[in-house]
């Protein structure tokens, strides 16, 4: 029987965590409003995919790993990034390409690397991290250790070839890796139930063996309580499991597509923002008393400067040296 | 002659070629209700409808197959690959399956294909989204590989590419979509295998294809203006078949070349067009051939150093001054 | 209500159809047995991989095709393409490389190819051939035809990515296609078990909504009765359709792979033998008083005389004149 | 020194290093259980268990991308294709993961990981099953490519391959496992980018690479017996990084030069090994360089064809006769 003590101690943690994932959600949220501004300004390049809808997926989930466990994404990585703890300054100076980003500038936006945080990349096509994920499940079970491995990627992924050639391996070989899907409901232009003849991605675990769950990706809490399961099935049982997680992109597939139009209605989008991540987190928290609206009001302001700090900080920083260009392309 | 963007210039080709011939058809990732991820397909959809027009998931290695198959039933399908960079997944079926199935079948089964898509660097795409496939696919017996540089070769090449009977690589570029030129309406076909001549000079032969076209045209005018020297600027537009005719034709007038690509330097297209000169122009030649490639190195996201990988009229300039000895 | 003259006169084309299925298999079982003959003499040369035990798969299920129908196949493929009606003459010639080949001698034993038998090949990529079928298929559809496309391939090319993109889209796209999956229990000298986390093929239907049947691959009557109801579905309401037809490779995975050994045991084997689909059928035959041990030797005593003829027809055949080495690499 | 088959020193190879680093672990179809399917690793799975010997499904893709995390995560994996055939279906997780992450991490994440199995036509296997991926492997930066020729360049080079911490490339041959050779016993190292003359000569450099070393001694002995002719045979065992010394020094005796290799013409090795002899030899070479190549076309089934199809040491003695003005 939990004591009244131990239990007010347990409210206290988990109203640190639900405060921490409301920050983290804002931070990213603001982070990529700034780079859309600054993208559209031409200080960031190439291709650049919003996170903006998305934020309860990275929060929730990252939020169950240890931090000697392993992450991996695809290009749209940017808040799976900054929800692991990569700087804010160090992910704005990647996408602005400079020498202090945490690709060194040659990765950008879709290569975002940072191996002290075990932040494995930013990867471009589609599926192709999916197999680098089990890799690194293998890895860890070959020298036996208790970590696991939370790879992310887009339901359109499940339509690629490999997704199915490593979901199937990652069950033969019993590794601990969280595969994440992160159902947005399209894949650029293209949605799901065009292109895919069973749209319930949990679906595939059947044939695969594999434990899965669908969950509600705009509720950051049970995105982290499904992870958590997830976790614990790869760390202690070494079981991979697929997570079906529904959420939705407020923005364009990237900076230069359309945010609605053929494919989508501008009614679709606004609709769903009515289910908003942030907004959802913060009522809750304000019914439980926890956060008033100043309070609410302070969080954003924190996250708003250190968003603008990050970009002062990408734009102070210099260009990589052009000897750069040859370094890197092989190791000693 | 009207005047039409490079991404025009294919899609009236493709719209010409449709309506010429009811087995053609179009299949890949958002060609259809997205218009294309670059437009190239832009009304398409509405005007030959959802069998003509395919939208498929991501699945390149098996949309790439699907369409051999269907050649192979004899219809005539262009798949679109959203960009080469992806295609590489989809290399077994058109290696494997589109290249050699009418030689193991001892001629019954021709595979009337083309395989089409964006290739080579855009801007600061880095290192996934920014290769050139030309040097790979035209190593391969069996296909034929085309890269144009103009609107009116864009037109004139898909169309011919279309009518072939062989599976054809159609190499198109990102940087090229937007690019302006005189396109002939209607009936224009360009053949495959034959380079042609876009800036006539006597000095030395700069040859190229696709967006090295502009880079070498540039780097003729400074050389033009800066040191007198009169360029020879030959687009190569196939790439295989080469027409090694037209290149020692000009080689045997200028006596120099630089060859200039987008692709890395190990084993590309220069390396063989290298190969080709000297092994038939050997005593033509006043200078070793010089080649201008990308940097050996996976593209950089960076800007400055994306500038510094890739092919530049002053890489070119400096080349040519070499094969001339001018430095 | 069926009159008894109409009854007698189904009853008689049943049993001419089992005749003729009997003599098919009798033809394969004979023809494979020579062909391994003539490997071990050295004049086949290169991969030759037997159809021994798997003869009730082809000579059922082809027999529920129309001649205007398309099959397609692997490397395993010779049973494949004499039940489909290629001439013995014209395999074995192949075999031999012989410019009489049914591929002119350039293709082999993995490549035989019959366009007039829509005969589509012999393919030697693993899974590389069943996106074909689906183009194929596709082909049909695109034409209004109401032809159906037969693809064989083996339980291995189950994990390989390309089967996955395939089915979604065959069942996307509503494809006339029969995806027939010989289990025969092993790629080569891997047990299916030990490298797929669901050994029930079938399953795999599930995430693709498509029709899917488990099928005695021993017993050629079973295999015909499924093969019908696919090809009625892809002929009628172009629906795919995925057959598991379990059976059992006799012989090694190909002439160079031992029969048995580290991956499978000679009792396996000898067990297996035990279910032979052509003895089975023969009994029937003997039970259903159709035929004697007199009919039964006197169509073995003709399968195996053609098949001497084949191999006679082969060995007194041509090389491809050298001209064809640089023939039909491209067409005009 | 001991006599070993190139099977066996390649096995020899691979246990000295899984007994050297725990970190090295073997991995793919049919090297377990099956003892490899042409027998390179037997006794492997029996010695270092099924952890470190891993059979897999059929799924190159899949199993090269796992290889490639499990290198990220700092493991020494060896990736074994049954043959290069079927490596073009992993070719995205070689070219876009195992040679672009360091990049693209900024040099935070090396790939130490070693791909390898049989490249190149063995006897009668027809199109599919009869290809040299050399050209292609070589093209892409980031990478490293060997083909060793003997039982010792076979060890010494895995070895080395192993312990490299970057992706390497390593093209054995279905035709050179059984053949023989002295191997050096224990750490016996041969380093990546350095060639080898097998046979030293003055008046022409015969080059040339797995397989070919064969053709090229045996056409080095009829033009030294017919002609007379004394032929330098260097063994470029690295195809990326060249050796460009060592092609240097030798044309710079001999003033002429054949380059030999399976792959076809278009944008093959050879095409490169010309381009840097005209370019830095040029004044050096008397002859243009030839090449002999695999014809330009799907490998044929028939043997007869096939015989034609190959390069030959006849074939290596007519071009040598070519560039020493003989006809
Ligand atoms: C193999 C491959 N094909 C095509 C592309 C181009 N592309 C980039 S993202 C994308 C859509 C992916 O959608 P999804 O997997 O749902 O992820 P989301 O963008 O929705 O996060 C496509 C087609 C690619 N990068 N890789
Ligand atoms: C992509 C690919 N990988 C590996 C091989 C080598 N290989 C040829 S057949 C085979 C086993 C296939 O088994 P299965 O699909 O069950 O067909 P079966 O041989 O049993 O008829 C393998 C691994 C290949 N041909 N293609
Ligand atoms: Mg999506
Ligand atoms: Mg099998």
């Amino acid at each position: 029987m939990v004591t009244a003590t131990a239990q007010a101690a347990s409210d206290q943690t988990q109203v640190e965590l639900q405060r921490r994932m409301l920050r983290q959600m804002l931070l990213i949220r603001r982070f990529e409003e700034k780079a859309a501004e600054a993208y559209a300004l031409g200080k960031i390049g190439g291709f650049c995919h919003l996170y903006i809808g998305q934020e309860a997926v990275a929060v929730g989930s990252l939020a169950a790993l240890r931090v000697d466990d392993y992450v991996i994404g695809s290009y749209r990585e940017h808040g799976q990034a900054l929800a692991r703890g990569v700087s804010a300054n160090a992910v704005m100076a990647e996408l602005f390409g400079k020498a202090t980003g945490c690709s060194k500038g040659k990765g950008g936006s879709m290569h975002l690397f940072d191996v002290e945080r075990r932040f494995m990349g930013g990867h471009g096509i589609v599926g192709g991290h999916v197999p680098l994920a089990a890799g690194i499940g293998f890895a860890i079970k070959y020298r036996a250790g208790d970590q696991v491995c939370l790879c992310y990627f887009g339901e359109a992924a499940v339509n690629i070839g490999v997704f199915h050639e490593t979901l199937n391996m990652a069950s033969v070989y019993k590794l601990p890796v969280v595969f994440c899907c992160e159902n947005n409901r399209y894949g650029m232009g293209t949605a799901f139930e065009r292109v895919a003849a069973v749209t319930d991605v949990v679906e595939h675990a059947c044939s695969y063996d594999m434990a899965a769950e669908l969950v509600n990706g705009m509720d950051v809490l049970a995105v982290h309580a499904a992870t958590e399961r997830a976790v614990a099935r790869a760390r202690h049982g070494r079981h991979p499991t697929l997570l079906e997680v529904r959420t939705y992109r407020y923005m364009g597939h990237s900076m230069s597509d359309p945010l609605h139009g053929v494919y989508r209605t501008k009614d679709e989008v606004e609709e769903q923002k009515q289910r908003d991540p942030i907004s959802h987190l913060a009522l809750k928290l304000k019914e439980d008393g926890v956060l008033d609206d100043a309070g609410l009001d302070a969080v954003d302001a924190e996250v708003r400067a250190a968003v603008e700090a990050a970009v002062k900080f990408a734009e102070a920083s210099p260009d990589p040296d052009p000897s750069e260009l040859a370094t890197h392309v092989l190791a000693d | 002659m009207p005047t039409l963007t490079y991404r025009d210039a294919l899609n009236q080709a493709l719209r010409e070629e449709m309506q010429r011939d009811a087995g053609v058809f179009l299949m890949g990732e958002e060609v259809g209700v997205y218009q294309g991820a670059y437009k190239v397909s832009r009304g398409l959809l509405e005007e030959f409808g959802p069998m003509r027009v395919v939208d498929t998931p991501i699945a390149e290695l098996g949309f790439a197959g699907i369409g051999v198959g269907a050649a192979m039933a004899g219809l005539r399908p262009v798949i679109e690959f959203m960009t080469w960079n992806f295609a590489v997944l989809a290399l077994d079926q058109i290696v494997n399956s589109a290249a050699k199935v009418l030689y193991e079948s001892g001629g019954q089964i021709p595979v009337p294909i083309v395989f089409r898509g964006p290739n080579g660097a855009a801007l600061q795409l880095a290192a996934q989204h920014s290769q050139s496939w030309e040097a790979w696919l035209s190593h391969i017996p069996g296909l034929k590989v085309v890269a144009p540089a103009t609107p009116a070769d864009a037109k004139g090449l898909l169309k011919s590419a279309i009518r072939d009977n062989n599976p054809v690589i159609v190499l198109e570029g990102e940087m090229l979509y937007n690019t302006k030129g005189d396109v002939p309406e209607g009936e224009h076909l360009v053949p495959i295998g034959k380079a042609d001549t876009k800036r006539a000079g006597r000095d030395v032969t700069l040859i190229c294809h696709s967006k090295t076209v502009a880079v070498a045209l540039k780097a003729a005018e400074q050389l033009a203006e800066q040191e007198g020297v009169s360029a020879d600027v030959l687009d190569l537009r196939s790439l295989r078949p080469l027409d090694e005719a037209a290149i020692l034709a000009s080689v045997a007038t200028t006596n120099r070349a630089v060859v200039v690509e987008e692709g890395w330097p190990h084993c590309g297209i220069g390396a063989q067009v290298v190969d080709v000169i000297q092994r038939e122009a050997f005593d033509q030649l006043d200078a070793p051939v010089l080649r201008v490639t990308q940097a050996d190195v996976p593209m950089p996201y960076n800007k400055q150093l994306e500038r510094l990988a890739k092919p530049s009229p002053e890489k070119v300039v400096a080349a040519a001054r070499r094969v001339l000895y001018l430095d």
